[in-house]
């Protein structure tokens, strides 16, 4: 598939169809593919598809917006639906877009990975997908690890594992084979289960540890406000030290803000450095719209956002 | 502890003068009897003013050193802190931090013919050393002063520019990019105004503070007079924080302008990569 | 200098009786993250790590920090300053590469104008460094900038793990005052048992820097940046988990009538960091803040200061950046560029 | 807007802030004085054209801000000025409440009631109720961590 990938592109590129195209590229880390753009036809033989291509790209799209021409851009199914939402939120034009798409067969989380091997990430030197397993060297060694020990959360509640909308798809949509018993909300049911007080000595621990870097907003492929909230001054909404009410503020107002828009990408967490489980938090709110106002972000072009919307019955306690 | 150097004195509003719609100017006075008669200051440096709660806004020092017991500072309402300090009133208290920043060269300028060519708000740190040099007339050869500002009303300091304009050992012009009813005197830039006054660069140093524009202009407009780039000197403008060297913001090239700056001549300026583009 | 050693059993016992009297700070590891904090027993650290993610500098110069509070009596404003530590620390555990980083931003805090706080955190503190492991991580590389991870210069003490044993240099009178503390448990070595148990030299991948100042000053106005800053997301991940990063903000927090002066961390690749009031932003883009940030690494802190590179080779910000920026080839790209052709 | 209270127990007088909407809810509010209602003095009231005005993040700032509680009210459903603002008002109550309730935050905390203009009654009840709930609950956060803890003490 990495072949008929740079194929395409060198194609792309050569017709002058985009400006550049937005891939993976090997890191000088082996047990990551981190983003790549690729202007140059000399530049394709670099790209890679695989196992280890879990960031989404979405992000990067919106610089088109800067060009005269387009871009290209590598969509796994879960990406699709970022930016079927960019277009569908007026942040992009269709036509700016040359989507590949890409059958998956779900991404490597880098800290499971980690933990079940019991060495650093740093000495992996590659991760091959074979089916239900993924081979994975270590040193001199070769193991096999079980997808489902390692796979991102977000690939068991995987939806469409190949993307959709494309101009250009790498292959047939390939069923996904992994099939880990995880209901869809159990880490946000586990934490509803609790105790009141229990989930806010829950979340305050988490806050608390936030040093406010700014990664899940900036990875975050709906923070495309041009000025965001917390960074107007008059009136200023959040001061800037981190402390744990400010950190909570920010957390709670990024989460609303991403209520009927968020498509669990996984983003937030996969940069946060921190560990803050903040997909449990905009899970919450997804669970949220989709049992209160039946509604799923990215998946339909032509649905009404739940919050720009209504229903005369919807439930009403606040009589 | 030794002194905190993030640590405001408190400072009392004596007066407040309205200079124009959006500008005033605010005459402090330190709260500590000592320190106000032992703090000094250099003509060109500047002063963090607290609003506590609020923050912390960079302000030059518009009066002159050789007035003891006050200091001035002339501010144009435009962000948080400043507007919190159009909301002072006489006897509001307010965090002074300073002195902070190099000063005008006054003592490599001694005999030597002044220019000085404002813009708008642009006019008060360039006023703190007018008035050094007229209380220290007989060290400093010819003074002449080009101002302009958007209209007649946008003039700030309107009683002393009267004064300079008086005085027989001052060479006074203004210029108002608009002009009104009330205005009788030149209309335009202050470029092409200067261009046509065409002061000559014979023992001269020039002085410039404006908006960024009309100081770009202005250095090209002197270098086509023949002014060389080390006797045109200007006060920067940049984002500060800590006013002390620290906080990384304000930095051009290996330059914090807080702490080596904000007075720098265009010698200077062209050797800091970047420092132009601003 | 004294070379001793103490067996890894006895060691949380001598680190305990320093808790007694000091504030005892180390890596401790929660949820996943190594952090360096205050432990009221050496059994909550974690030595056995290879660093932690927020670097030590935090324990110096803090992510928050009040500087002083404000409140308003009637007409008066009375403003009280925030006493930075209660009593002596002594931090085990750190790095070689975090300890230089300490000696890089004393010049920015400790000349000139001194900042109090900072300065009186570096002095009531004692740092019992932990020379690291051979191999290293993959990704470190801090020899490239003339660093020897096993060096205790810096430290007052170094701890270097010789297997059943803890080899411990004392470097100065502060590190003989802790060992002091627990005589008992050390045994002294000849200097031939010390030169035995002394680990081999750490080798790591090595870049030739010598010429990496001046190709990256004749980039300038290179393309290069704009190339770079692509992936850049804009995140501040970069710069908090650096050691040498000190860019901070001051702001303050509560009413007018009611509240604290902060200084906190802040980041000179968010994008209004430099934005003026008047709209005016001397960064306006990634590629300019990009750029910064490498100019300030390896050109701007080395003039100003008269420093070495302002970069200890501690590779966080290779390991967390989000878009996959690395530092480590950005230096080799620079390196590849052909000198003064830049333009 | 610092607050946040020091003296839980028996002493303890929370600070609500309360969004009225200018056409119903603000001329209920109204009616309750001029009727000279009895209510307790916790609240502070700010109006807004709609309720629909109130954004999210106006609660969630108030609340970590350290007040106690938050009451938006509005016109009935279907009696919208802006014939639908409510409505919304409506969806996005429903989610804030959810999600401050799984961070910890009691639900009483941030409520919203439909008041109309000739109801000074219910407002005047509205307020005694919500009032009486969160003194109950107790303090929202301290005054010390709505300012910051231990500072320099990370």
């Amino acid at each position: 598939m990495q072949d008929k990938l740079q194929e395409v592109v060198r194609k792309l590129l050569a017709e002058g169809a985009v400006d550049y195209f937005i891939g993976y590229c090997q890191s000088s880390q082996p047990y990551r593919a981190v983003p790549c753009f690729v202007s140059d036809e000399s530049e394709v033989g670099k790209l890679v598809w695989g196992p280890l291509c879990g960031q989404n790209l979405s992000k990067y799209v919106l610089r088109a917006n800067e060009l005269d021409g387009k871009v290209g851009i590598l969509l796994k199914g879960c990406d699709t639906r970022a930016v079927v939402e960019l277009i569908k939120q007026h942040q992009i034009e269709r036509d700016k877009i040359v989507a590949i798409g890409v059958p998956c067969q779900g991404q490597v989380d880098h800290r499971k990975l980690g933990k079940i091997l019991g060495v650093s990430l740093e000495q992996v030197t590659s991760v091959q997908d074979v089916g239900d397993e993924f081979l994975v060297t270590v040193g001199e060694e070769t193991k096999k690890v079980r997808k489902e020990e390692v796979l991102l959360d977000k690939c068991f509640r995987c939806k469409h594992p190949s993307a959709f909308g494309y101009d250009v798809t790498l292959g047939d949509v390939v069923p996904f084979t992994v099939d880990a018993d995880a209901g869809e909300y159990a880490a946000v049911e586990e934490l509803e289960a609790l105790p009141i007080e229990e989930r806010r000595a829950f979340w305050r621990k988490q806050f608390e540890r936030c040093i406010r870097c700014n990664a899940c907003r900036e990875a975050c492929y709906a923070c495309y406000c041009k000025e965001c909230l917390f960074e107007r001054k008059t009136p200023r909404w959040l001061a800037a030290p981190p402390l744990l009410s400010e950190n909570e503020m920010y957390h709670l107002i990024r989460a609303v803000h991403l209520a009927g828009r968020c498509v669990d990408c996984g983003e937030c967490e996969r940069v946060c450095p921190m560990n803050i489980p903040l997909g449990s938090l905009y899970r919450k709110i997804q669970k949220d719209v989709a049992e209160l106002f039946d509604y799923e972000a990215g998946m339909e072009m032509d649905t009404v956002p739940p919050l720009v919307n209504f229903e005369l019955d919807d439930q009403d306690p606040f009589m | 502890m030794a002194d905190n150097i993030y640590l405001p004195s408190m400072a009392t509003v004596k007066e407040v003068r309205p200079e124009t719609p959006d500008t005033s100017t605010f005459v402090v006075t330190f709260d500590d009897p000592t320190l106000r008669e032992s703090f000094t200051y250099r003509a060109g440096q500047f002063a963090e003013m607290s609003i506590f709660g609020v923050g912390e806004c960079p302000i030059g020092i518009a009066s002159s050193p050789t007035s003891k017991g006050f200091l001035e500072f002339c501010v144009r309402a435009v962000g948080t802190v400043t507007n919190a300090i159009h909301d002072l009133e006489v006897g509001d208290k307010v965090g002074v931090r300073g002195p902070l920043g190099n000063s005008w060269p006054i003592e490599e300028i001694e005999g030597k013919d002044l220019l000085f060519i404002g813009g708008g708000i642009g006019l008060p740190p360039l006023r703190s050393l007018i008035r050094y040099v007229l209380d220290n007339r007989d060290r400093y050869g010819a003074v002449e002063i080009v101002y302009g500002a958007r209209s007649p009303q946008d003039l700030v300091y309107k009683d002393e520019l009267r004064e300079w304009d008086e005085r027989p050992d001052v060479s006074f012009y203004v210029t108002v990019d608009v002009g009104d009813e009330t205005w009788d005197g030149p209309v335009g830039f202050v470029p092409p105004f200067l261009k046509e006054i065409n002061p000559s660069p014979e023992n001269k140093v020039a002085f410039t503070c404006g908006p960024p524009i009309m100081i770009k202009l202005v250095v090209d407009a002197l270098e086509e007079m023949g002014y060389a780039d080390a006797d045109i000197v200007t006060t920067l403008e940049m984002k500060m924080k800590c006013g002390v060297g620290k906080c990384g913001r304000c930095n051009i090239g290996d330059k914090y302008i807080c702490r080596d700056g904000p007075v720098f001549s265009f010698e200077q300026l062209r050797k800091i990569p970047g420092a132009l583009e601003v | 200098m004294d070379r001793k050693k103490i067996s890894k059993s006895d060691l949380g016992q001598w680190l305990d009786k320093i808790a007694e009297e000091y504030e005892l700070i180390g890596p401790t590891e929660e949820d996943e993250v190594v952090q360096f904090r205050p432990v009221r027993s050496s059994s909550e650290l974690s030595l056995e790590y290879a660093n932690s993610l927020v670097p030590p500098k935090s324990l110096f110069f803090p992510p928050v920090e009040g500087l002083f509070s404000f409140q308003k009596r009637g007409e008066e404003i009375r403003l009280e300053q925030i006493k930075p530590l209660e009593k002596d620390r002594v931090v085990v555990g750190i790095r070689k590469c975090d300890v230089e980083s300490l000696l890089l931003l004393d010049k920015v805090f400790c000349e000139d104008l001194v900042d109090a706080s900072y300065k009186e955190r570096r002095d009531r503190t004692a740092l019992i460094g932990l020379a690291c492991p051979t191999p290293p991580r993959s990704t470190c590389f801090c020899t490239s900038f003339g660093i020897d991870p096993l060096s205790p210069e810096g430290s007052d003490i170094l701890l270097t793990d010789v297997g059943k044993d803890y080899l411990v240099d004392v470097a100065t009178k502060k590190g003989e005052e802790l060992v002091a503390l627990a005589d008992d448990l050390f045994s002294k070595l000849t200097e031939k048992q010390a030169k035995e148990l002394q680990p081999p030299p750490v080798h790591m991948p090595e870049m030739d820097l010598s010429e990496l100042r001046e190709k990256l000053e004749a980039l300038w106005e290179d393309d290069y940046w704009e190339k770079l800053s692509l992936p850049c997301l804009g995140c501040g991940i970069c710069t908090y988990v650096c050691p040498t990063c000190h860019c901070f903000d001051i702001a303050d927090v509560g009413s007018t009538s009611d509240g604290v002066r902060y200084r906190c961390w802040d980041s000179c690749m968010y994008k209004d960091f430099a934005l003026m009031t008047s709209g005016v932003n001397p960064r306006p883009t990634k590629r300019e803040r990009v750029r910064n940030r490498y100019f300030h690494k390896f050109s701007t802190f080395p003039s100003r200061y008269g420093t070495g590179y302002a970069c200890v080779g501690c590779a966080r910000c290779l390991v967390h950046c989000p878009g996959g920026v690395e530092i480590t080839t950005v230096l080799e790209d620079i390196l590849a560029k052909e000198g003064g052709s830049g333009g | 807007m610092v607050s946040g209270s020091d003296s839980p127990g028996n002493g303890f007088e929370p600070k609500i802030l309360v969004f009225a909407c200018n056409w119903c809810s603000y001329a209920g509010a109204d009616l309750a004085g001029v009727s000279r209602l009895q209510m307790p003095p916790n609240c502070r009231v700010i109006r807004v054209m709609c309720s629909a005005r109130v954004r999210p993040e106006f609660v969630i700032t108030a609340l970590s801000k350290g007040l106690d509680g938050v009451l938006v009210l509005g016109c009935h459903p279907g009696d919208c000025h802006y014939s639908e603002g409510n409505y919304f008002t409506r969806r996005r109550g429903l989610l804030l409440r959810k999600l401050l309730e799984f961070v910890g935050i009691e639900p009483e905390r941030f409520q919203v009631r439909w008041v109309s203009a000739s109801e000074g009654a219910k407002f005047a009840e509205t307020v005694e109720q919500v009032t009486e709930q969160i003194r109950a609950l107790g303090p929202n956060r301290p005054r010390s961590e709505v300012l910051g803890t231990e500072p320099g003490d990370r």
